[in-house]
């Protein structure tokens, strides 16, 4: 049997253990919940990663259409890059791919044929990786441009106030009390 | 030796506990001298039982119908088991009881062979089928056919369920459908009564067997015309009655084989 | 964010199994993202708090009291006598785990110290130590432990990841509210001058200047006045709003962020609008300008310092009864706490609506009535005359508030307003709304912009049934009824949802609102395009 | 907010339905009152040792009931080799007749109603 | 780990009771001083934790509403679920105490994406704790026949109906399996799910064993090793009358079981089995949510330090003339 068939027959069994190996990587005590848990609204990050590893398993197979790839790489580091992860740890769920395959295919790759062909498809996966890379990236940076906005409103608004209080005098000195230009949004 | 029933009993209330005990400590909580292992040691072979019996019965028709409107075989029987006297169809119970001869064997068309029997009353009993259908369809095993071909009732066992009765094409089976005590002119204190919500029917009088009596209806006959016995005896009186005669059984097209043979006298 | 790049095979040395760690031993990092700040000593100062002085969580010395340790045990103490929620929330709790999976903290981040009975028993294994027989004698072996500058740490990081939502409280067997054990525990904490910059800082604003956002009363009047002109430019009717009117029938109360930022504005508007559409004899008040209390998230004292002006105006002014806007602590704060706090209100009478004549019994004693009753009933008596195909570019859906949702049980009335002022209107699925509707993640003293990591990962449970709502239905707005909300969602589901807009309530309303003598509308309150409408645009 | 009143007629209601029994056996005035078996004046030793005839009696007479019903087997040898006819009432009640004096006694006492007397017949009562 | 602690530390209690009464015979230790200790502690523990508990007041009304508040009259209020009224209280305090409303809240039974209908988890634990609960109910009703002369019918009738059973299987009572089934069910959880097991404490676990302990031990001298029950009643009735006999010829089975009963009465004052006597003080669930009608008082109320009006004016006096509002004092 070939490979790629063998990839493609043993789906559930290899998309198993990859979503389990996925779930390891969250501290002990959560992954019971988060891989038992079947309800999208009560478990929505268990939901989105054992929905979306499967379209990217279909993708590897197939044509690798870099759009749907992207679409659900995103929906899976969206969610770990707010989570308390390093950016390696955010992406190398991918990389648990190739772990859950060696292990699940053990006998099938026996000749030399058979491991060609798996270096070929981990060459793919190599290249989903680099792909988590730039949306990893791509979600810290619009983390950190939330965070601006908020403060540049809140900036905002302190200047439209200390604007308000300029116009008056004998407004109360501005350093010494609380409430006077430099406020946080409630 | 331990009974069957108890080894299971302690067997299993050990493994749902999920405990191992050993038997010694067993025997410490046990307590006493008197281990439970040594009751009921010792049994005597079974007495009366074993594949060198099968119980029949054969009913002289022509004698029987000689004397229509008799009731002695069934009020013996019914005496002797308190079966309750019900007037009322639906909840009647019975052992022992009669029916139209067109009835009884609605197979049998023939003229003139029978002229003689048409329109009389026949006696009509549990057959103890050999393939009963009634046991089958019984859900806690309160009916079962022993091993001398007696088609038992075990009342304790009865959860009223009636699948039996509709298993039964001879209507061989009663309902208590209420508290059969009031309707029970005098109490036979050596039988128990039944209780509501339990199915009985003739059992070949088993606890008059076991003391060497012959059944009730058989000993009540004034016409003898009932014979009993066992079926595997080549000498008994039973045989030489079949071999002799020629025999009818209640529907016989079902394939229950019965073991209550009807004949006319010669 | 470290930017150095790792190369395959050092991404795959990576050990996936954690250790399994006893929760027992506090053990806590202050990562940036996952934290607020600390309160800075001027704020503490100004409220008279213990303890005051300048200090950052990410550092190991925190500056505590010296006697910090006694201030704490006989904080406990003192609590245990006032409080029998506390106590009781401490001895019952048989750790059966059904509040586990439902605190939307432990939901979006697997942490186990964010399931909320792991929350209480940061506190109570202290509790046990002190204060039970078995706790002095077995230690450890009865979950108990000794109180640690780590700790209070452990504390402090992760009393302040509770949003006070009372979801946990909802699934609990023996309602154990984990907000109760969180307020008590940040009550301890600001007993030896530990507390959130983000709390602190709008706790000193409100008191001194009435709101949270600290605008003092010019600014106030210039605010509310240049909603007005908005007004004028959307509708072309010049609409009047009186501040500090004493007689008037009845005080209106609103979150200052109502009157100060997007897109709170939009339902201020709509507030003003259908306040002059009925002919209301009302006033705003310069110095009761907040409805919400941050105080809350302090303790209660505080709560009660900040909440005792809206009584004093509503006596000063003169007025009948307050009516309330659209707010989630603060209703929490007003329906379950104001008439404790600063009752009885026995100066005002019984609140009628002076257009439908309708009373409102449920609010006798604290007369005090929300907007959403209001209108509601305004509604329902065929009062305003709506055009609900105003909104129709909006498909929206709804975010029960946790504190009106759970804290008070206002669920129909904004649905019913909802449904008459828009035409496509979508609910959420059944378990993430209502009483169990998840939080924003950023309430109670959250929603500073350093903890952004937590709130976003706090929200996730919120945003992705937006999400769903938003693929199934094409929903592009999530209305919601509570000023928090409207701060904190619109960053979350830029992250999670970019394609839905936030709103209140009333904006809904002052879109739908048709009023006598208005010129043609060509936009809505956001000065955006009507539906069909764009052509027609000549400003 | 103290509830005390609540709080204390819930204290009290939770006394009474702890000391229910006490109560209850008190008003009946037969607190000490203990069963009074008449035991067979001809007979010295019952079926097995009476000792454990008190606690497992139940055993053996469905151990009985099961072997005459299903087995056919009338006769059970004893621990000390007397044999006996299975049955309950020509055996057992042929000592322990009426039953009113001697099963009814305790079974009344510790409420443990058997199904027994449902069918089968006393000879010694009524 | 936490398992194995409270493991040994009833092992160890069944050990005690073993030898106290095979080894030394002290019987009456076993079977009358302790048991009256234990009833004594039960009861004044008992009360003494309500007490301590109701002398903290209820200074702020908390009611968690699950439902629509009474509002407008033409809007259906949740009258259960958010209480309008004393019976709503009562009501609502009914369905938490006998069925368990919030454990069964859990999660709703949905259509997944991919069109198969799935039951929630954790009704599980719902149905194992109502079923623990509901049957050491109805044993201890059973019990009661021991300590009651005579026996009420309605005790008769529920033993009636739990040993239905027994026309099949003798000496078998429903809730005997029922509670056993439960109690696996309930120690298994907390093994084997890692978030429960990470939040579990030995005296989790210690109270599921002890109770375990009781329940097979009582289960055992009912079955394999049958004790002279008319002997323990009369102990029992005697222990009413301060007279208590110890019958003879008692296997330790029993005094083990009661031993261990004994530890469960004396341990449920001190420990989490509180939240039976708790339910009823829940402020959260035991609240009319009319908190906005009639005023609540806390007791221990006292003034605090606000910010007034006169003084909010004096500082803002001159911003405030700047744009026009009216002032108290020019």
């Amino acid at each position: 049997m070939d490979l790629g068939q063998a990839i493609s027959q043993k789906k559930a069994a290899i998309l198993g253990k990859w979503f389990r190996l996925i779930m390891d990587t969250y501290p002990l005590d959560a992954s019971g919940f988060l891989g038992r848990e079947k309800d999208r609204f009560a478990n929505p990050v268990g939901y989105t990663i054992s929905r979306e590893i499967e379209v990217l398993y279909d993708e590897l197979l197939q044509d690798m259409d870099s759009e749907k790839l992207a679409a659900s790489l995103d929906s899976i580091i969206r969610i770990r890059s707010v989570q308390d992860y390093p950016p390696s740890e955010a992406v190398s769920f991918v990389f648990l791919l190739k772990k859950a395959i060696r292990e699940e295919l053990g006998d099938d790759i026996s000749d030399n044929q058979a491991y060609a062909d798996l270096l070929a498809f981990e060459a793919r996966i190599d290249k989903l990786a680099l792909l988590a890379l730039d949306i990893y990236t791509k979600c810290r940076e619009k983390i950190h441009q939330i965070r601006l906005n908020e403060v540049k409103t809140e900036t905002e608004r302190a200047f439209r106030l200390l604007e308000i209080t300029r116009r008056m005098h004998d407004v109360p000195d501005a350093e010494e009390h609380p409430g006077d230009g430099e406020n946080l949004s409630p | 030796m331990e009974t069957n029933r108890r080894v299971f009993l302690k067997v299993a209330g050990l493994a749902t506990l999920g405990f191992m005990v050993t038997k010694p400590a067993l025997d410490v909580f046990a307590r006493g001298q008197f281990g439970e292992a040594s009751v009921g040691e010792a049994l005597d072979p079974p007495h009366e039982v074993g594949t060198t019996t099968k119980w029949g019965m054969a009913v002289n028709l022509t004698a029987c119908s000689e004397k229509d409107g008799c009731t002695a075989c069934t009020d013996a029987c019914h005496d002797y088991h308190n079966v309750p006297d019900i007037d009322n169809k639906e909840e009647e119970i019975k052992w022992i009881w009669t029916a139209p001869y067109e009835k009884v064997f609605p197979e049998h068309g023939n003229e003139f062979i029978e002229d003689d029997l048409r329109g009389s009353e026949v006696m009509v009993l549990c057959n103890h089928c050999e393939h009963p259908p009634c046991i089958k369809v019984c859900p806690t095993r309160a009916t079962w056919k022993r091993e001398d071909g007696i088609v038992m009732m075990d009342f304790h066992r009865c959860i009223g369920c009636r699948y039996c009765m509709a298993g039964c094409p001879y209507g061989a089976r009663s309902f208590n459908w209420k508290d059969p005590r009031p309707f029970i002119k005098e109490t036979n204190p050596d039988f128990p009564t039944r209780t509501r919500g339990v199915v009985e029917k003739c059992n070949f009088c088993a606890k008059r067997l076991s003391k060497g009596l012959q059944p009730a209806c058989v000993e009540a006959c004034p016409e003898k015309a009932l014979t009993f016995g066992n079926l595997l005896d080549d000498h008994s009186e039973l045989r030489e009655i079949l071999a002799t005669h020629t025999i009818v059984r209640r529907l016989p097209e079902l394939g229950t084989e019965p073991n209550v043979y009807y004949y006319k006298a010669d | 964010m470290p930017e150095e790049k790792l190369k395959p095979e050092e991404i795959l040395d990576i050990s996936y199994t954690p250790p399994q760690k006893d929760w027992i031993k506090p053990d806590v990092k202050f990562k940036k993202g996952s934290f607020g700040y600390a309160a800075q000593g001027k704020h503490l100062k100004y409220l008279d708090l213990p303890n005051p002085r300048d200090w950052r969580p990410q550092e190991d010395d925190w500056q505590l009291p010296e006697d910090w340790e006694n201030i704490i045990v006989k904080g406990i103490k003192e609590r245990l006598g006032k409080n029998r929620a506390f106590q009781l929330f401490l001895d019952v709790c048989v750790r059966c785990g059904a509040c586990a999976d439902k605190c939307h903290f432990f939901i979006g981040s697997g942490d186990p110290k964010n399931m909320p009975v792991m929350r209480t028993e940061l506190l109570r294994s202290v509790y046990r130590k002190n204060f039970t027989m078995a706790g002095k004698i077995l230690g450890k072996l009865a979950g108990a432990r000794d109180l640690s500058v780590d700790v209070i740490k452990e504390w402090y990081y992760y009393f302040y990841q509770c949003t006070e939502c009372r979801r946990c409280s909802v699934f609990c067997p023996y309602g154990i509210d984990t907000c109760e054990i969180t307020m008590m525990g940040r009550e301890l904490l600001s007993l030896i001058g530990i507390n959130a910059n983000w709390v602190t800082e709008p706790v000193a604003n409100c008191f001194r200047t009435g709101n949270h956002l600290g605008v003092p009363p010019h600014a106030f009047k210039t605010s509310i006045d240049s909603a007005l002109e908005d007004i004028e430019d959307v509708t072309g009717i010049k609409v009047d709003a009186p501040i500090n009117k004493k007689g008037a029938e009845i005080l209106f109360i609103t979150p200052s962020a109502d009157y100060f930022a997007l897109p709170h504005w939009y339902t201020l508007m709509g507030y003003l609008m259908l306040f002059h559409e009925i002919g209301l004899d009302y006033t705003w008040s310069a110095y009761a300008s907040e409805g919400g209390n941050f105080g809350f998230f302090q303790s209660a004292e505080m709560a009660k310092r900040l909440n005792a002006k809206i009584y004093a105006e509503a006596k000063r002014l003169g007025v009948k009864w307050i009516l309330g806007g659209e707010c989630g602590h603060m209703w929490r704060v007003i329906h379950q706490y104001m008439d404790t706090y600063n009752g009885p209100a026995d100066f005002m009478e019984e609140p009628v609506s002076p257009i439908t004549g309708t009373k409102f019994e449920n609010a006798r004693s604290t007369k005090m009535v929300h907007i959403c009753e209001f209108t509601a009933d305004l509604i329902h008596n065929n009062k305003l005359k709506l055009d609900p195909s105003r909104n129709d570019k909006w498909r929206l859906t709804f975010h029960d508030s946790c504190n009106t949702s759970r804290g008070m049980g206002l669920l129909e009335e904004p649905r019913y307003v909802i449904n008459n002022t828009c035409n496509n209107f979508f609910e959420m699925p059944d378990n993430t709304i209502r009483e169990r509707t998840f939080c924003c993640g950023s309430g109670a003293g959250l929603g500073s912009d350093e903890n952004m990591e937590m709130r976003l990962r706090g929200g996730f449970p919120r945003a992705n049934a937006v999400r769903y709502v938003h693929e199934e239905h094409g929903v592009n707005l999530l209305s919601c009824i509570c000023a928090i909300d409207r701060a904190t969602l619109p960053p979350l589901l830029e992250y999670w949802v970019p394609e839905v807009q936030v709103s209140g309530v009333h904006e809904l309303v002052g879109n739908a609102l048709v009023m006598k003598g208005e010129k043609e509308r060509t936009t809505d309150l956001r000065g955006e395009p009507l539906n069909g409408k764009e052509g027609q645009e000549d400003v | 907010m103290y509830d005390a009143g609540k709080i204390i007629s819930g204290i009290i209601i939770f006394f009474i339905l702890v000391s229910f029994p006490i109560w209850i056996s008190a008003a009946s005035g037969t607190i000490g009152d203990v069963p009074e078996l008449n035991l067979p004046a001809d007979e010295e030793q019952c079926v097995e040792d009476a000792e454990w005839m008190r606690a497992n009696h139940m055993d053996l007479l469905i151990d009985w009931r099961e072997t005459v019903v299903r087995e056919g087997v009338r006769v059970y040898t004893a621990s000390d080799g007397k044999e006996y006819n299975m049955s309950l009432t020509d055996t057992c009640l042929d000592c322990h007749s009426p039953k009113a004096e001697f099963c009814d006694q305790c079974h009344d006492y510790v409420a443990a109603v058997p199904n027994c007397w449902s069918c089968h017949v006393d000879p010694g009562g009524s | 780990m936490n398992a194995l602690y409270a493991f040994f530390a009833v092992a160890l209690l069944m050990l005690v009771a073993f030898f106290g009464v095979w080894g030394l015979g002290w019987n009456t230790l076993f079977a009358v001083m302790i048991p009256y200790a234990a009833l004594a502690i039960f009861i004044i523990g008992l009360i003494y934790r309500v007490v301590k508990w109701a002398r903290a007041p209820v200074p702020f009304h908390i009611p968690t509403t699950c439902g629509q508040q009474k509002s407008l009259p033409w809007i259906k209020s949740d009258r259960i679920e958010s209480p309008s009224s004393t019976m709503g209280v009562v009501a609502r305090m009914a369905m938490e105490i006998l069925l368990f409303r919030s454990l069964f809240r859990n999660d709703k039974v949905q259509l997944e994406d991919k069109k198969r209908v799935t039951f929630q988890g954790n009704r599980v634990l719902w149905l194992g704790g109502l079923v623990f609960h509901w049957s050491l109910l109805i044993i201890l009703f059973r019990h009661s026949r021991l300590f009651m002369q005579p026996v009420p019918d309605f005790m008769i009738f529920v033993r009636d109906i739990d040993g239905i059973l027994q026309g099949l299987i003798p000496a078998v009572f429903i809730t005997d399996i029922a509670i056993l089934m439960a109690l696996t069910y309930l120690f298994l959880r907390r093994v084997v799910f890692p978030q429960v097991r990470y939040i579990s404490l030995p005296s989790d676990y210690f109270a599921l064993f002890l109770l375990l302990g009781v329940v097979i031990l009582g289960v055992l001298v009912k079955t394999a090793w049958k004790v002279d029950i008319e002997g323990v009643k009369v102990l029992a009735m005697g222990m009413f009358t301060f007279n208590p006999v110890v019958p003879e010829g008692i296997g330790p089975a029993f005094y083990i079981h009661i031993f261990l009963a004994s530890v469960l009465l004396a341990y449920f004052p001190f420990s989490k089995l509180m939240h039976g006597p708790g339910i009823f003080l829940s402020p959260t669930r035991n609240l009319i949510n009319n908190s906005r009608a009639v005023r609540h008082i806390n007791p221990w109320d006292y003034p605090v330090k606000v910010h007034t009006y006169e003084e909010w004016e004096d500082e803002f006096r001159e911003a405030i003339r700047g744009v026009g509002l009216p002032l108290e004092k020019e």
